[in-house]
């Protein structure tokens, strides 16, 4: 008993001052920081990947050496944490004066009430860009895409709201020791036959010429699709171009038209380009792994990082952190297409798929709120200036977002290919759409799935899920067109009394915004009447 | 002495009454400003700071209506007392700027602002509007919600094609700069949507780019459009020229590599 | 033990088997903290090789314990005082309001009880924001107090209702018997309810600290400063990479629990037993 | 049970309530406020921003014909009826330890239960999910060395029909939607939970030696022990657990949410009403209707609770 009052003794005492210790280190540094009136500007975002916080570091020194007084702090929050840290943040008033584009900030709700619309000055120069090509370029077009489209540029709202820093191709990586070993030479396959190919070689010959079993192709529940969205976009190419307007709009997969089509038994999920394109998907699907469904990302990326795989499908954001864990060299290609003279999936394509559309990302909003707007929006110029893209690039190994931006000849296979077809729409048609899709995937890829039995299973609640995501956009469309409508009601009196031109200018813009987005929820109410189903939840 | 008195104290009051209001109009155009920044509580606040006997009384009492529709949450009552708010506006007159735009949105809230929109009624303001104040702005939106609201309510699509070649005539008489591009916009999206002729659709993008658009992804997809039309209706240097100008005005845009191919294809048979 | 002859030797021999099923259980129970503890003396490479099996002594990356090492100790000090405080007062707290339950059936005691509980049973959704809004309105945000007030009060229902459960079961005469000594309120509390329930005072001890030790939502939410934030935060951080060193992470852990275990080892039969298990059964 | 008072000694004992203010007053402030919240946005048409519309009941009239929550309470029906039965290991164990001759021996097997707690939840779950992996995990290794793979083949072809289990191929545990509950039951074997083996042990050290001495003398054997001492014993922490399970397994998704997401999996055969409220909320942005949910949850859990209160009776 003694024995143990001393232990407890020791360890109270131990634990107390452990906690005396940390009493002290927590007081005498909050007395330390306080006061201070320089100009802070901060950003947020959630790339931990390496390299990247130093790259966005490196930036902020650079920003701070040529305006003294301001001090840029970097704040990365880890991407699981991201949506709950955005929100509450935005609705406590107190989110750093530039913010990532997520799927939390991007919504129209929050991008229409928190965030300044850059629109007003993208049609200007960057002055940062002064002295180099681009000094008299208009900033939007300094970017490879033109911010054209997501995440920069909202097509319901009518504006840019962000600034990216890189962009983002998908391409297949693959094992070059082992490429050489199991397929003998090191001839890329340039073709979906071809590709295929080379997986069959793999599991044919791949244990007896390694010794251990290797796997075509490393699949996870977030690698798989981006070999399979890619294949699946180009089989519904042709099938896009029939619904597709007037003007060629490329699809997110989530269009309207689609789905109200597919409402109205105009198509079926049993046609014969989506029979084929949920065939693809399925026959690249076989040379993945069993049961990697249910595998994550880090799962995949250990599989071919040990060499277990000879290839994974990935963005150009994961190539410094393949290249730094992979003890072999590696190489990349292009997901590649199906020529037109393929006898399976040849006739539903038109050919490769430009990636002039391939979003620029990293992008960064500006906080409505922001006590240093100009300040932020200044550094946000500057960030996004030529040379300060390219240092990002450098020193993150991501790939730089504005246009003439030297790369290593490392990064050369990355850089986005401008030529070619507009691509079809991905397999995706909202949020409800999503979750039947991603329930029955596994009759779709597991080991003995099929087309057949997925789009059986699907067409179940496949509809349900439709009327459920159209009366969703239809309600944003209308929660979208109500916070227009008090807008422009405020800048047409605003017009009237003084403040004139300015605010002119912003009715004109707001009244073309507005019937813009009264046509597309006009459009989805008429449709839903037409239906007999109630046009919103 | 007396004189001076009454003269001090007039010129004393003028300047307190002009103080005040010069107050007013500030306090009017911050909230204004808050409003326009999707800060309902504050502009609602503002509104209700000016008293009931400044001469801003009438605008203020609209900006309330106007807040009332989008203060959080938003209920039922609101936007009926909203309804009440208008109507006092408009009663005080109903053909000045205030008056008419306020009108204006007891059109907009039968149509999109009510929990169950009530077209019928929404229609019939519009019309009235436009019908009583054909050269007013205000009047002439409300012409351009009336033909959305008359070609996307359901009726047969006979009505619709009647009602169609209606709007053309009137349409016509529109002056206002937004009004005119969008009436086109509207009517070019018309043609396509319920297979109304191509010619038509063309002509109208092609006034609507007259008119002028002033967004750059409005403007890069008419830009297309009209091409596209064009080509399709065999008119091969409109369809060229405005090819070109795609190229020219959206160089980074996705579409490049298949407008050129657009280009090479309709250059050829004329080799 | 005062057995029998007879039934002494049954318990003896029927002990071994006793011990095999326990030893057995343990054992799996014990396996995340040997895979821990062998992973993180491995790089990625080795723990492909062989997952289950530890390494050569020589083949030790020891460097996986000084990345550990280097990233666990900033946090260490905000992580102790928000931890050691939020456990104190949450328990200090919650035995007085479970007292307060527990001893007589006081007027509104029911529907003060009911209250409670019904916290418990409604399940959070769209909680955070508005909490947030509240800290920011008490301007405890981007301090350490907001974490150790939430910490104390996130722990109140629950501990409240565990002890109320304890204290009952305290027989009555022993409560009578003190206050016929003149004790007050208090020090029944600190001569009858502590020692009598020392182990499971103990017990939501160790839960109390193991949440706020390994929490990192609340204060990557509440915290904006970097110097402020706790062990929780500096793990989610290594979670997040998308490519991960195993053997580093391992390591991490194992180091961010190694205080734990310090503490734990010196205070053992405070937590496992209680401050007088002879007491009841006397 | 606490004694009642006559009002004269409530008035006299009115320090008492003091007792209670700090507690009460921090439940208030930091609970009440977020829960008040939820069931105020449970009547509106809310988007998780400022843009709210009152729609009184729709939520809930919205409720009665979600076909994906009712469907999510049978997948938590059978998870609940599964942990229940989880509970078993535990209160064994606990007697197992109790009965153990050693105090010393009794005394080092309670410290090694305590050590594994200080494991991070996050080496737990790798080393599960390692468990489960289809190519790599142990499971599979198992099954296939020691021919439960061929039963299972076997019992597939005669029995279930499934048509997912076959030679050679290896059982995807967490990507097939007949596989889920089952994996989600096996997922924590042996069901040992640290905290409820050391409140069971609270409970058995009440029961004095003379107990056992007295028993034994009357030659009951060790079952009975179980069933007539040990076990009403302990009734109160059994009763304590139980509620704390229901309540935790109705209200928890966190684990299926980080191995099948938050569309509930192959078949959405894990999606369970935490995750569907989740789901609504976070990827249909649909947060008044999770909140409805929320409040429909709620009433299930109560009532449950009640119903465990009313017939789960503790004898003393």
């Amino acid at each position: 008993m003694n024995r143990e009052k001393v232990m407890n003794l020791i360890g109270l005492s131990l634990l107390a001052a452990c906690f005396a210790i940390a009493l002290t280190r927590v007081f005498s540094r909050t007395a330390t920081h306080l006061g201070s009136d320089v100009v802070t500007i901060r950003f947020a975002h959630y790339q931990l990947e390496s390299g990247v916080r130093g790259a966005f570091d490196a930036i902020a020194r650079e920003y701070e050496k040529i305006h003294p007084g301001v001090v840029v702090e970097q704040m990365s929050i880890p991407e699981n944490v991201y949506p709950t840290w955005t929100v509450t943040q935005l609705a406590g008033g107190t989110a750093p004066d530039l913010i990532e584009f997520g799927n939390s900030t991007g919504t129209d709700e929050r991008l229409a009430r928190y965030f300044q619309p850059l629109t007003e000055w993208v049609g200007s120069p960057n002055p940062y860009n002064k002295g180099t090509s681009l000094e008299k370029t208009p900033w939007r077009q300094t970017f490879l895409d033109g911010l054209t489209g997501w995440p920069n540029y909202n097509t319901n709202l009518l504006e840019i709201y962000g600034m990216p820093n890189t962009v983002v191709t998908i391409r297949i990586f693959y094992n070059r020791d082992l490429y050489r070993k199991i397929i003998g030479n090191e001839t890329l396959p340039r073709t979906y036959q071809e590709f295929i190919e080379v997986c069959r070689k793999v599991e044919q010959d791949g244990e007896r010429i390694t010794g251990h079993k290797v796997i075509p192709i490393a699949g996870s529940k977030s690698n798989a699709p981006r070999i399979t969205e890619s294949l699946f976009c180009g089989q519904v190419q042709k099938l896009w171009a029939q619904y597709q307007g007037d003007d060629l709009r490329q699809a997110n997969g989530n269009e309207a038209v689609l789905r109200f089509a597919v409402l109205k038994h105009k198509l079926s999920l049993y046609d014969p380009a989506i029979q084929s394109a949920y065939q693809i998907t399925h026959d690249a699907g076989q040379y993945m792994q069993p049961g990697f469904m249910q595998l994550n990302r880090e799962d995949a990326v250990f599989t071919f990082t040990q060499g277990n795989a000879l290839m994974i499908a990935t963005g150009s954001y994961d190539t410094v952190s393949l290249t730094s864990q992979a003890p072999f060299e590696i190489g990349v290609f292009p997901v590649p297409y199906p020529t037109k003279d393929d006898p399976t999936y040849g006739k539903f394509v038109f050919g490769p798929a430009t990636e002039a559309g391939a979003p620029t990302q990293g992008s960064f909003l500006l906080y409505m709120e922001s006590k240093h707007k100009q300040q932020a929006l200044d550094f946000l110029r500057f960030m996004t200036s030529q040379k300060m893209n390219a240092l990002f690039a450098a020193k993150s190994g991501w790939l730089p977002a504005v246009i003439g931006v030297d790369v290593d000849e490392k990064m050369k296979p990355f850089m986005p290919v401008m030529d070619g077809y507009i691509n079809g729409f991905r397999p995706f048609w909202g949020a409800d759409t999503y979750r039947v899709i991603d329930n029955n995937q596994y009759l779709l890829l597991g080991s003995d799935g099929s087309v057949k039995k997925f789009l059986d299973a699907l067409s179940r609640d496949f509809e349900g899920a439709l009327i459920s995501d159209s009366q969703n956009v239809n309600k944003t469309s209308r929660n979208n067109l109500l916070r227009q409508d008090v807008a422009l009601a405020s800048y047409m009196q605003l017009s009237r009394e003084g403040a004139a031109p300015a605010a002119a200018k912003k009715v004109s813009e707001l009244n073309e915004i507005e019937t813009k987005l009264e046509l597309d929820l006009d459009d989805g109410i008429l449709e839903m009447n037409e239906l007999g189903l109630p046009p919103m939840k | 002495m007396r004189d001076l008195t009454v003269r001090l104290f007039v010129v004393f009051s003028w300047f307190i009454v002009s103080a005040v209001f010069a107050n007013d109009t500030a306090k009017l155009q911050d909230a204004w400003t808050s409003a326009s920044r999707a800060l309902p509580d504050e502009a609602m606040a503002g509104f209700k700071q000016i008293p009931a006997s400044s001469p801003q009384d009438r605008e203020a009492v609209y900006g309330q209506a106007m807040m009332l529709l989008t203060v959080q949450p938003v209920t039922r009552g609101n936007i009926d007392q909203s309804v009440q708010l208008f109507q006092s506006v408009i009663d005080k007159d109903s053909s000045d700027d205030l008056g008419i735009t306020a009108k204006y949105f007891l059109g907009r809230i039968e149509q999109i602002y009510r929990f169950e929109p009530d077209y019928a009624k929404a229609i019939a303001i519009y019309e009235d509007l436009f019908h009583n104040h054909p050269e007013h702005p205000v009047a002439q939106r409300a012409f351009v919600k009336l033909v959305l609201l008359k070609l996307y309510d359901r009726i047969p699509d006979a009505e619709r094609a009647k009602d169609f070649s209606a709007f053309e005539s009137q349409g016509s008489k529109l002056q206002d700069h937004d009004a005119v591009r969008d009436f086109h916009l509207v009517m070019a999206q018309a043609c396509a949507k319920f297979g109304f002729s191509e010619e038509k659709r063309l002509e109208h993008l092609l006034a609507a780019d007259a008119a002028g658009v002033v967004k750059d992804d409005t403007k890069a997809n008419l830009l297309v459009s009209i091409a596209e039309v064009a080509r399709k209706l065999n008119r091969k240097g409109l369809a060229l020229q405005y090819y070109h100008k795609f190229l020219d005005e959206c160089p980074r845009d996705y579409r490049t590599y298949t407008v050129q191919q657009r280009i090479a294809a309709t250059e050829q048979p004329a080799q | 033990m005062t057995d029998g002859q007879t039934t002494a030797k049954g318990r003896q021999s029927a002990d071994w088997l006793k011990h095999l099923v326990i030893g057995g259980i343990l054992f799996i129970e014990m396996f995340p903290f040997y895979m821990m503890l062998q992973i993180s003396f491995k790089d990625n490479a080795m723990f492909n090789r062989s997952p289950w099996l530890p390494a050569w002594i020589t083949s030790w990356h020891w460097e996986n314990w000084i990345f550990g090492a280097k990233l666990v100790t900033p946090y260490l000090a905000n992580t102790v005082f928000i931890s050691v405080s939020a456990t104190v007062g949450s328990i200090v707290i919650a035995v007085m309001g479970a007292y307060f339950f527990a001893r007589y059936r006081m007027p509104f005691s029911g529907i003060l009880w009911s209250a409670f509980l019904v916290l418990m049973l409604m399940p959070g959704v769209a909680n955070i924001v508005p909490l947030f809004l509240l800290l920011k309105e008490m301007h405890l945000l981007n301090t350490l107090w907001a974490l150790i007030i939430l910490g104390v009060a996130g722990g109140q229902v629950f501990n409240i209702y565990v002890l109320r459960n304890f204290i009952e079961d305290i027989p009555k005469d022993l409560f009578e018997a003190a206050e016929i000594d003149g004790a007050s309120h208090f020090q029944q509390i600190m001569n009858v309810v502590i020692p009598l329930s020392g182990s499971i005072i103990g017990t939501l001890a160790i839960l109390t600290f193991l949440g706020s030790w390994n929490d990192f939502l609340m204060p990557l939410i509440v915290l904006r400063d970097r110097q402020l934030f706790p062990l929780g935060v500096g793990l989610i951080y290594l979670d997040g990479e998308p490519v991960k060193e195993w053997g580093n992470t391992m390591a991490t852990y194992f180091l961010s629990s190694l205080p734990l275990i310090i503490l734990f080892l010196f205070t053992m039969k405070l937590f496992v037993r209680g401050l007088s298990a002879g007491a009841i059964k006397g | 049970m606490p004694a009642t008072l006559s009002h004269r000694k409530a008035l006299h004992e009115w320090q008492l309530y003091l007792f209670l203010v700090p507690s009460l007053v921090l439940v208030a402030t930091f609970m009440y406020f977020p829960a008040a919240s939820a069931i105020y946005h449970s009547f509106f048409d809310w988007q998780g921003g400022d843009a709210a519309r009152f729609t009184g009941l729709a939520n809930y009239r919205r409720v009665i014909n979600d076909v994906v929550l009712w469907r999510s309470f049978e997948t938590i029906g059978i998870l609940i009826i599964a942990n229940i039965f989880k509970l078993i290991p535990s209160i064994l164990l606990a007697v197992l330890i109790h009965r153990l001759g050693s105090e010393k021996w009794q005394y080092w097997y309670r410290v090694l239960l305590v050590l594994p707690m200080i494991v991070p939840g996050l080496v737990r779950l790798f080393i599960w999910k390692f468990f489960f992996d289809p190519n790599f995990g142990i499971l599979n290794k198992v099954l296939d060395f020691t021919g439960g793979k061929t039963l299972l083949i076997a019992l597939d072809h005669h029995f279930l029909h499934w048509g997912i289990f076959h030679a050679g191929v290896p059982v995807p545990w967490l990507s097939e939607s007949h596989l889920i509950i089952p994996s989600l039951i096996i997922w924590g074997f042996p069901w040992i939970g640290t905290v409820g083996v050391l409140i069971y042990l609270a409970g058995l050290q009440s029961i004095g030696t003379e107990v056992y001495e007295a028993a034994d003398l009357d030659g009951v054997n060790s079952f009975q022990k179980f069933i007539h001492i040990e076990l009403p014993l302990i009734m109160t922490q059994v009763r304590l657990s139980l509620v704390l399970l229901i309540i935790g397994t109705l209200q928890g998704f966190g684990l299926q949410f980080l191995l099948l997401g938050a569309n509930g999996g192959a078949g959405g055969s894990g999606m369970v009403p935490g995750l569907w409220m989740f789901n609504r909320a976070f990827s249909a942005g649909e947060f008044g209707y999770a909140c409805a949910l929320g409040m429909v949850l709620f009433i299930f859990i109560l009532a449950l609770t009640l119903l465990n209160n009313k017939y789960v009776r503790v004898e003393k």
